[in-house]
């Protein structure tokens, strides 16, 4: 019955979870959660992997309403190849986030990184499906602003607060042209 | 002469988009380059909504007895962008804060050259 | 005729804003004219007819930004020092960039033309169709709720994000990293 | 602030109309302007109004830390799974025509709904950024 929900599931099952992952707050329910979700939408953009190769260019309208008036995910080939590598990267190194964090003693914040780790996650995928402009640009706003507060949890504290501070900056000068363009 | 008329509200705009991209560019105080970002965007919502302006029209909340209507898309657009820039600046000016304490200065140029040294 | 007279009044606030802007050193006195350069910005947005726009620009950009803002600076300093470079290369590419931005603009609709690509293209048919779809008179919260929600919900998260961000940033954690960083004495 | 009365009076005044005018943005949204993220915003600045004049303190004895996470992720859970409760009613995400047997009534109900989730998370946002600013301390 779900089937033909795939394109926007992969999308929703990590931004679903992040929220979660707030409201749960414990470290193992976090890890748990942010897990599934990673697997799952790996599973789901395996499936669309498929669909594509099987039958071509798939398109979805949300809230059903047709393109130009509403907002349309469409994925083909090369979109499904995207999709596929980065869910497949973060269903990989999701297991292992678990004892890096334990490495860098930030255990009473770690619920606040799978949640960050999942919107990355979540914006990446959500700018490899869309078929719209300004919805790109609201994914790439989603998956530049969890990749800052990642970089600026870094290891190294003093370059990595300047370090994610420059990208911040770049953008000030490269995304609102871009918006300004499009 | 009708040309001037006809779009002298992009050019001011155009100007103020470039004074807010200089200050971003040029200043190498943290704070100042934000508000200078917040400058930037400001005008950049500004040029949008000129584009949705039809004259004679009103604003698109439907009325019985009216016709004319401004162009609703750039509103809803630039209404999300609005939101998305307060987010990105208050993400930043924690950064700046941040900065702060592990330099202790947020000057750009105080903080290549201790990276510099260091 | 009206419009073009606010418009222009407006306008020259924000430049005359502006370049206070650019030549004020005292920070609290930048953010201020940064506040009150969004509230010009509402004000325009008032004369073209979007509503919701300056209202959302005024309670966001010159109210909450403002304040967080003011917030910052209490937290780190309140005068920027003098610029050590000459600011020739930047100013080069902002009046280059300005440039070509003019030269494209010649081609642009003219301000305010029903016909324009943009009015032309789905605007009329939100325009009929809205009330019939959904029952909402606003019609810009019909299309930031209906017709683009998808666009909206990617808005919160991406205010979400920001709010985590900044809880991860500045909240009073323990600090990590069993040797903890180095500690500077530099400080003011 | 101990010593500015005047401040103190209005804001014990203002306090209750400001919260009153974010509820009428939120729920009249659909028939003027307004909407979830200005209601947010106008509802976060009645409480930073508040503990600006009465201390940070004394706005998170009403609004504890734990209550303002759980209104940044609840309110975007919200939107999220009235797109999901769609999907399961059969038709696409975000389409909010089968929530109620007429699709109009339907759509008006998701809007509602949508807008509130955005009015929720706007607020707890706003206001968890200010408090965390205003309490953040050098160590």
């Amino acid at each position: 019955m779900l089937r033909e929900h795939l394109p926007v599931l992969v999308i929703i099952i990590p931004l679903i979870a992040a929220p979660l992952c707030i409201l749960f707050r414990g470290r193992d329910q976090a890890f748990g959660i942010a897990l599934l979700a990673t697997w799952g939408s790996f599973a789901c953009s395996a499936v669309i992997a498929a669909k594509v190769m099987a039958s071509g260019t798939l398109s979805y309208e949300l809230g059903g309403w047709p393109p130009p008036i509403g907002i349309e995910l469409r994925i083909d080939a090369l979109n499904a190849l995207i999709l596929l590598i980065v869910s497949g990267i973060g269903s990989v190194v999701a297991p292992y986030a678990r004892n890096s964090l334990l490495l860098e003693y930030v255990e009473d914040r770690s619920y606040m990184f799978y949640c960050a780790f999942l919107l990355c996650l979540c914006g990446l995928m959500g700018v490899a499906v869309t078929g719209d402009a300004f919805n790109l640009f609201v994914f790439l706003e989603i998956s530049s602003l969890s990749s800052y507060v990642l970089i600026a949890l870094g290891f190294d504290r003093r370059a990595a607060s300047f370090a994610s501070c420059t990208p911040l900056s770049l953008r000030s000068t490269s995304i609102q042209p871009v918006n300004l363009f499009c | 002469m009708v040309d001037f008329f006809g779009l002298y509200n992009y050019w001011i705009v155009i100007v103020l988009a470039m004074a807010g991209m200089y200050i971003v560019i040029a200043r190498g105080n943290l704070i100042k380059k934000l508000v200078g970002l917040n400058v930037f965007q400001a005008s950049v919502f500004v040029l949008y909504i000129s584009f949705g302006k039809v004259s004679g029209g009103t604003a698109p909340i439907l009325l019985k007895g009216v016709v004319t209507y401004s162009n609703p898309l750039p509103h809803v657009l630039i209404l999300t962008a609005i939101v998305v820039g307060v987010a990105t600046t208050a993400l930043g000016l924690a950064l700046v804060v941040r900065i702060r304490r592990e330099y202790g200065t947020i000057e750009e140029d105080d903080i290549h050259s201790q990276d510099g040294h260091t | 005729m009206m419009l073009e007279v606010i418009d222009i009044i407006i306008l020259t606030l924000m430049t005359v804003t502006v370049i206070g802007i650019v030549v004020m050193r005292n920070l609290l006195a930048v953010v201020m004219l940064g506040g009150i350069y969004s509230l010009l910005a509402a004000s325009i947005f008032v004369a073209l007819d979007a509503v919701d726009v300056a209202f959302t620009e005024a309670a966001v950009g010159a109210g909450i930004s403002t304040v967080l803002f003011i917030g910052t600076l209490a937290l780190t300093t309140r005068v920027e020092k003098r610029p050590k470079h000459k600011p020739l290369l930047p100013l080069c590419v902002c009046i280059i960039t300005g440039a070509v931005l003019i030269y494209g603009s010649l081609d642009m609709a003219r301000f305010g033309d029903p016909n324009s690509p943009a009015n032309r293209h789905v605007a009329a048919h939100y325009l009929e169709n809205t009330k019939k779809d959904t029952g909402v008179p606003n019609v810009v919260t019909a299309v930031l709720a209906s017709y683009r929600g998808y666009d909206t919900l990617g808005e919160v998260t991406v205010i979400f994000t920001a709010g985590i961000g900044v809880i991860l940033l500045l909240g009073n954690w323990r600090r990590g990293l069993k040797p903890p960083a180095p500690h500077h004495e530099d400080k003011a | 602030m101990r010593e500015y009365l005047i401040l103190r009076v209005i804001t014990k005044l203002l306090f209750p109309f400001i919260l009153l005018f974010a509820l009428y943005v939120q729920f009249h949204g659909d028939f003027g302007p307004g909407g979830g993220f200005q209601a947010g915003v106008i509802f976060a600045a009645s409480f930073i109004l508040y503990s600006m004049v009465f201390g940070v303190r004394s706005a998170q004895h009403v609004l504890p830390v734990g209550i303002l996470r759980a209104g940044i992720a609840g309110g975007l859970l919200l939107y999220a799974l009235v797109g999901v409760v769609d999907l399961l009613l059969g038709a696409n995400y975000l389409d909010y025509s089968p929530m109620s047997a007429e699709a109009k009534v339907g759509q008006h109900l998701g809007i509602f709904l949508v807008e509130l989730g955005v009015g929720i998370t706007v607020a707890s946002v706003m206001m968890t950024m200010f408090f965390t600013f205003a309490t953040w301390r050098e160590d």
